[in-house]
């Protein structure tokens, strides 16, 4: 068993209402959070794991507020440096279970580099990035994923500046399992939940949410139920990319390194691309598309094993102790060179 | 021959004795002087003298050879008597080239001893150094200085001639020739550094061999060359009984975090990112995993304090470290450990400033922002280590008082006592105060913020312990259930809770012990790095007669209860400091005596000499 | 009915004349209680009170309708002589639904007026509030206040039922109900809304129409119904003359340095990270690009200062903001500012801390920040506006003195004076001191540290400038030719001497104006938002007979070159902060006056009653 | 003109010497940083700018030494802010030309949460980035691109972290000018130079640099000449990718999204896969292979045009202005509500 399996003790049988804190959940009334929150508490149960032994950790944010409302252990932090405050508890306990919830404004604003960092190293923690495209509790400026020219308070003519795409960027950091989910599709959260808890390295999902206050339908493309249908790619592994309504269905191909759109039924099955999850390089190319021109890739874009980094640290420490004993701080003290004064 | 001093003749070479004495090896960052000065040090404890010890190089990686900015040097002071300080003025100098000589001559007492590797001093080195003559020619020199002109390169060269090496390999064992040379004027024991190049250069018995021969030679030198007309004897200092060993601040740092992680039965998570001079501890932790010590080299400042705030909230020791932009980085989240009321033990290793300034020279300008960095009221426990082995002592109390009371504390350390080294008497770890961590798990009438009515410390408890899952956070909380609170009685209360809580962390200051009178014309009060030139200049005072005591704070916030009784007892009090002024500030404002500062910054340690010096002049008197 | 105190019959409505009153709307978030203030606000400045407000309402966004954290405030003081603070104690008080009931109470005098909006006093309601029975029905509280119910819900609507607007869309213009019954009560001119109304919804008549009808239904309902035996009338302030608005202290900040940037003629690059009560800077910047302003939302706080700071070496105005937690990551970046000595303005709006704190409320616990929250010695000028209007004027002159010094400026405002307005007599901008940039271009004697003879300030050069090419930096550097030096003395010299230049700035400072006898027994002594209450407690005072005076400081380092001396004229001196004793701890180092502070931390204004017992208790008597 | 073209005045004619500055260079003897310098003092004439217009930005680092001994103007900042510090001098000063110098630890460690950020507004600034895979300046700690259990002072045993490729990061963030050159090709290193110097927007060069005290030929697969031949690839837009000895040519050809090396002699021509720098998917896949298993990558990654973030700063600014004039701070302190009182 590896030191980070070590939490895996037979856990009690939960349901929705164990994972629910006593707290009053502040959001503003209709906001996507709520959903998120729910479908978390719903699939907490499944994960098999005691409820003591999970612990959320959140920078600052409206999305960060989350741990307050998990009957779990929690810790809100400080803005942007959720990833490497889990970082240190996991090398710490490599035990326990750890969610990181973050917002586009905190995960890719003030928190990027933690981000990045938390991602090369492959730390075993699951992180959930609220994206609304928006700053919501600084009250409605733009964030790093507004598109460009987006006008708010702070930017009365338009931003000027262009948006980083989580995945993309996700991917460029190194990540091992990057997932995209919409808060408006409860199960298929929970089914990406699953997958991100289960995957051994950072698991990051980018949850598209609605923040119905500063940037109401910024997703619409996704929530409108005849936009969806036409762009909703989900990813299924081994499976082609085909998506669109049944009746105009369309194949996302490969001509060379470029995607292109084509119909369904105008391309020989085999020529389909099939999606494989431990392709980095095939995730690359999906995690840039988006609608109108592309479809909205939905699902595990990535899932590849690596070298995890509290293992790895684990493993030298078992190593130092198994090889030389555990630490003697006498024998430390008079280790090299001594003399006596008698 | 001594020129001027000792005009010796071939007689037979008299052995003086001396109490104490002051030397600098001085080179370019190439010449081993650290090295150099390490060994002698080693050499000095092994003859049973006590010593203190003043490492100085370069920022500069690898500075071009012979330029007056890489000039790299090592000073120590050892003697038969207490020794508080590395020295401030030079017994004997060794200068291997131009630039060193340009650089140090100035530190050297009128009639000291100055030893020059002549080949060095070429055109081309004189050029850099900026000499336009060359210096040795100047008979002004071997007046003032009893000038030993010493071929090292080529003695050296001579010695080991036979051996299967290069000129470059040869070149570079000429530090040895000068060690062995000075070895034998003061008189110093070989065995130590024979040993160690035996051990160092095991894979290599040429290099070995030939460090051997040119440490002999130098020695030999000394002894039959018809130039050192006399010797000195440096007698054993009576120092208390024990095993000793040399120490420096940066490795007493990390091995007192050790002894504080074993005795509390916890791992130790160290995160940090590299900076000068704070960057040895990491190194020296990294080595130690068998003591469940796990360093994380983190991405950034801020990554590395929460990384241990993380750390501390898992019911780990969580420990950082920096200097100078590091620490000023790590502010906000210290902030965070304070209000979460976390454990966190942050070390700061002063360097100059502000901003990047000369990152290896010793300042001790950070005691204002270790108070009062932070946003809002947020108080932390500050040490301070007086010496290189008091390190140890502070950062075990460090991570004892952190987890006790349940708040941050930061230890100021500085460049000076992190690289300096001094005979560390072993301490005898069963006899340290005990740290009894215990983490709550009873479920009845747990709350997060409920509070020990001694220490006001709220529990602490590890994630993995069924039915006490709770939350915290950085915003405001109600006292005990540690809920979201906006009501402004309750901020008021817990504002001034934290304040309490650091406040009765007074009650584990012992009695502060006064090194002279209880009463009289002056009192100096010194933290930190000054210790030893404090201690030095006032032991000086007193022999000279003068009314005068010190006290040394190794306990900055919060203060020793008897602090202000004793200040009281005094007529005039006088802090000195390297920095503009700050304990002094504090005082003041605390006790509103009217404390005056003695303050030079200029990256060195305070030379007890000008302490002195300030003594006398607050006194009314010239020394 | 005002059921106790005025048991009005059907008699005729008098008017009575008042010299001040304090009033406070509250109400849920989605109340607008906000802009109701606002407009009342608005209306009284018309009505030439002089006036001061205080705006309050909760971190959340849009918190969940009715519940206690989600209520939201706006109070203000209006009167005919001079109005120093929003008021401590309310006069009259607007209770939207029971949660701001509960909240607010406390804050009402007995036989104030308190008007309630019965219907949201329903089950629902008062169980989110946590009263077990309806307050209403209580008839203590009809004793102890004069309890106005009133339907306002249902007369709102009754007044536009035959508009085309859906019933939510309806229920929100309630708000107007209130203000207009509380204008008439106080005999407010509604004309100022009624033109607002028809600017702001000039694109939707109908809700223009019903904010209309509603207003007017409100104040018409004062008039005919029968509970309100009597209305006030305030009559105007006697002001200086001249041509008045509203000003709130973000707003000031961002068009004193608007102004600043005007008088110098050049861009002003604005570097800033969103974050509560600083962002409203932002916005207001972000709309002036007329001016040459030029925003960088950046990635953080250390991006927005760094930014800043380059702007400043390409010879514009450089500008961050912050707060609390965001002024802590900023600390390294102000080092570089002060070691490269550029001219650089941090403004931090002061929240309630530590850590996050509570983002919404005040506090001025950033003070010893200011003065030391960097590592080592790193100097920079504190100002502190005393009024949201004074904000312009502080916002200006820190320009000013950033640019002559080319030093940084820190800035300590905070959420009160953010948020907070007051009638502003609106300056003739040619009136104020200029600010006159000079590049430097001359290449014949140029070097990058070269000071200036009065100021020390090095010059300040333009990349582009032809032939004055040079480097700066972080590290330590030679005085006047700023080439790297890690000499010793050089350090000593250079740290002395960024002290030095900004004790300069002292030069500037006018002398300090006293508000009172120029020898007395009580000094209180007061810096930042804290201007009013101080003000009002102290006049209180004197003219209880005592012998108070109060100076004000805007200039916190370097402290007014008259203080010292000031301070030793009063028997007591006494230190109202919201914080735990930061000045007063400043004040007794410096000068070793036995000052005493008055601290809360509550995160709202220092309340003038509260000083004013104080002052009475520091002078030995019960008030 | 655009605003950031501004600065094209006319320049005089420079030599080398002209870019020299007065201070020793303090570098330890045989660095690297040495070549990069001299490439760089040797390209300065040819950009035709006045020298005065040249401004270098740097952070902390050996690499961070470098603005002082360039005789233009200069600034050594913090460790990790140079790309905010240029950002905000463009803005302030959009006609200079700026370079901003950073080392592998000062950028994408501590620093890297500005790269992103730069790299994905587009300042138009010039980065280099010193990559030598350890931190100098600090005496020989790894750093965030250097190999997994790399053994230095701070990781006895081995570090725990995945590295981060400078190329896929950039990438990730969607730069839009990504190259790579080696300290020891000054020909190479001088194209590239021009090229980044001349690019709309951040040009983003990673320089592969020796560290002869502290990761001594970290590089040397590329610096050995049996083994430079072997591996390095040659990117020329519009060529075919091919590479290694005359005798052994190979190629990079394309299997699905999967790079293959293949001989160049068992694949026909049309078959080969051409290197167009305008492909950013192209130059995803191309950033993640390195030897020994593929050939490494050098010269222009991708070059595409973007909106730049001053230019659309600048352009409101404009705009507001030839709209509505200049401000005028006295009508901006009467504007709005105002009442008289005499
Ligand atoms: C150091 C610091 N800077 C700034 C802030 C202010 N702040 C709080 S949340 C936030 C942005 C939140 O945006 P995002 O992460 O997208 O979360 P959302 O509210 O949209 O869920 C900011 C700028 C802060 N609390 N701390
Ligand atoms: C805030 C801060 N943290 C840490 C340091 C110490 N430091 C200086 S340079 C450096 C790393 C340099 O590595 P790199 O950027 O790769 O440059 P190189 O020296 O290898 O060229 C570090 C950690 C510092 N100066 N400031
Ligand atoms: S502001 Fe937006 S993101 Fe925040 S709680 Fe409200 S709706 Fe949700
Ligand atoms: S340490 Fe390495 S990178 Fe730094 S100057 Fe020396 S060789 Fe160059
Ligand atoms: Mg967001
Ligand atoms: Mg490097």
């Amino acid at each position: 068993m590896s030191p980070s399996e070590a939490g895996a003790k037979e856990a009690p049988k939960y349901t929705k209402k164990d994972f629910e804190s006593d707290q009053d959940v502040r959001w503003c009334p209709g906001c996507g959070d709520y959903a998120i929150l729910s479908a978390l508490q719903k699939t907490m149960p499944d994960l098999g794991i005691p409820k003591e032994n999970i612990v959320f950790i959140s920078g600052i944010g409206c999305s960060s507020r989350f741990p307050y409302y998990m009957n779990t252990y929690g810790f809100h932090t400080i803005h942007g440096r959720a990833p490497a405050i889990a970082t240190g508890l996991r090398v710490a306990r490599p035990e326990l279970k750890i969610f990181v919830v973050t917002g586009d404004g905190d995960g890719l604003s003030i928190g990027g580099n933690h981000m990045l960092h938390v991602l090369r190293r492959n730390v075993n923690l699951t992180i959930l990035l609220f994206n609304n495209r928006i700053y919501g509790l600084t009250k409605g400026q733009y964030s790093p994923t507004s598109e460009l020219g987006k006008v708010t308070k702070s930017t009365p003519v338009g931003s000027a500046d262009r948006p980083v795409n989580p995945l993309s960027f996700a991917l460029g950091c190194g990540a091992t399992f990057v997932a995209r989910t919409v808060d408006r599709n409860i199960p298929h959260m929970d089914e990406m939940l699953k997958r991100a808890a289960a995957h051994k390295g950072t698991g990051f999902i980018e949850i598209l949410q609605n923040c119905n206050v500063y940037n109401d339908l910024a997703w619409n493309v996704i929530y409108d139920r005849e936009s969806k249908v036409q762009h909703e790619l989900r990813l299924e592994h081994g499976k082609p990319l085909l998506f669109g309504p049944p009746d105009d269905r369309r194949a996302l191909i490969m001509r060379g390194v470029t995607p292109k759109v084509v119909r369904a039924k105008d391309v020989p099955e085999s020529t389909l691309w099939i999606h494989d999850e431990t392709n980095v390089n095939a995730a690359k190319l999906l995690a840039d598309l988006f609608a109108p021109d592309f479809p909205i890739p939905v699902g595990v874009l990535t899932a590849v094993e690596a070298p995890v980094y509290e293992d790895l640290i684990l493993q030298q420490e078992q190593k130092a102790i198994s090889e030389r004993g555990p630490g003697d701080i006498a024998k430390l003290l008079t280790s090299g060179d001594t003399w006596k004064i008698s | 021959m001594g020129q001027i001093a000792t005009p010796a003749t071939g007689a037979e070479k008299s052995r003086k004795a001396l109490d104490r004495a002051v030397i600098r090896f001085a080179g370019d960052s190439g010449d081993g002087m650290q090295l150099t000065g390490e060994q002698f040090t080693t050499e000095s404890a092994w003859a049973g003298n006590d010593l203190a010890t003043l490492p100085n190089f370069p920022a500069e990686i690898r500075a071009p050879a012979g330029t007056l900015f890489g000039v790299s040097s090592f000073q120590l002071q050892f003697g038969s008597q207490r020794v508080y300080t590395p020295g401030d003025r030079l017994d004997c100098l060794v200068a291997m080239n131009p630039a060193a000589l340009k650089v140090h001559l100035r530190d050297l007492k009128t009639g000291g001893l100055l030893i020059v590797n002549t080949p060095a001093f070429d055109k081309r080195n004189l050029d850099k150094a900026g000499y336009a003559t060359n210096p040795l020619d100047d008979p002004t020199l071997a007046e003032r200085y009893r000038l030993h002109k010493v071929d090292m390169t080529g003695l050296t060269h001579e010695a080991i001639k036979d051996l299967p090496l290069n000129t470059k390999e040869k070149d570079r064992t000429k530090n040895f020739f000068a060690l062995g040379l000075v070895s034998w004027i003061y008189t110093r024991p070989l065995e130590p550094t024979l040993d160690w190049i035996k051990k160092r250069f095991a894979k290599n018995k040429d290099i070995a061999e030939a460090n051997t021969r040119v440490l002999k030679a130098g020695h030999a030198f000394g002894e039959t060359a018809e130039i050192f007309g006399e010797h000195y004897a440096v007698e054993p200092a009576e120092m208390a009984p024990g095993l000793y060993r040399a120490m420096t601040g940066n490795r007493a740092l990390a091995w007192g975090l050790i002894a504080a992680a074993q005795r509390s039965k916890l791992p130790l998570v160290y995160g940090a990112y590299p900076i000068t001079p704070a960057s040895d501890i990491l190194h020296e932790l990294a080595l130690h995993k068998r003591f469940r010590v796990r360093t994380i080299q983190a991405e950034d400042e801020i990554a590395a304090v929460t990384a241990a705030i993380g750390a501390s909230f898992g019911g780990a020791i969580g420990v950082t470290a920096s200097s100078g932009p590091g620490i000023a980085l790590k502010s906000e989240g210290i902030g965070l450990a304070v209000t979460a009321e976390l454990p966190l033990v942050v070390l700061n290793i002063q360097r100059a400033g502000p901003s990047t300034g000369m990152p290896t020279k010793t300042e001790q300008a950070d005691l204002m922002q270790a108070l009062y960095g932070r946003n809002s009221e947020a108080p932390v426990v500050v040490l301070a280590p007086a010496t290189p082995g008091d390190c140890f002592y502070i950062a075990y109390e460090a991570v004892r008082l952190a987890a006790k009371y349940m708040v941050p504390v930061l230890v100021l350390s500085d460049g000076f006592l992190a690289n300096g080294s001094e005979p560390w008497l072993i301490p005898d770890v069963t006899t340290l105060p005990p740290i009894e961590i215990q983490f709550r798990t009873e479920r009845e009438g747990f709350f997060p913020y409920l509070r020990d009515s001694a220490t006001l410390a709220r529990p602490w408890v590890r994630p993995g312990t069924p039915g006490l899952e709770h939350r915290i956070g950085g915003i405001e909380k109600q006292d005990v259930t540690g809920n979201i609170s906006y009501d402004p009685d309750n901020h008021d209360h817990m504002v001034r809770t934290r304040a309490e809580k650091v406040r009765r962390v007074a009650q584990e200051i012992p009695p502060t012990s006064i090194n002279g009178p209880a009463t009289g014309d002056l009192l100096v009060v010194g933290w930190g790095g000054t210790y030893g030139s404090i201690t030095a200049a006032v032991e000086q005072a007193q022999t000279a007669g003068k009314s005068v005591a010190s006290i040394h704070l190794r306990h900055l916030n919060p203060l020793p209860p008897d602090l202000g009784h004793i200040l009281r007892e005094y007529r005039k009090v006088l802090v000195p400091e390297i920095n503009s002024g700050q304990l002094v500030r504090v005082l003041r404002a605390e006790y509103l005596v009217d404390a005056v500062g003695f303050n030079r910054v200029r990256g060195l340690p305070l030379p007890s000499e000008e302490i002195y010096e300030a003594i006398n002049q607050l006194l009314g008197s010239t020394p």
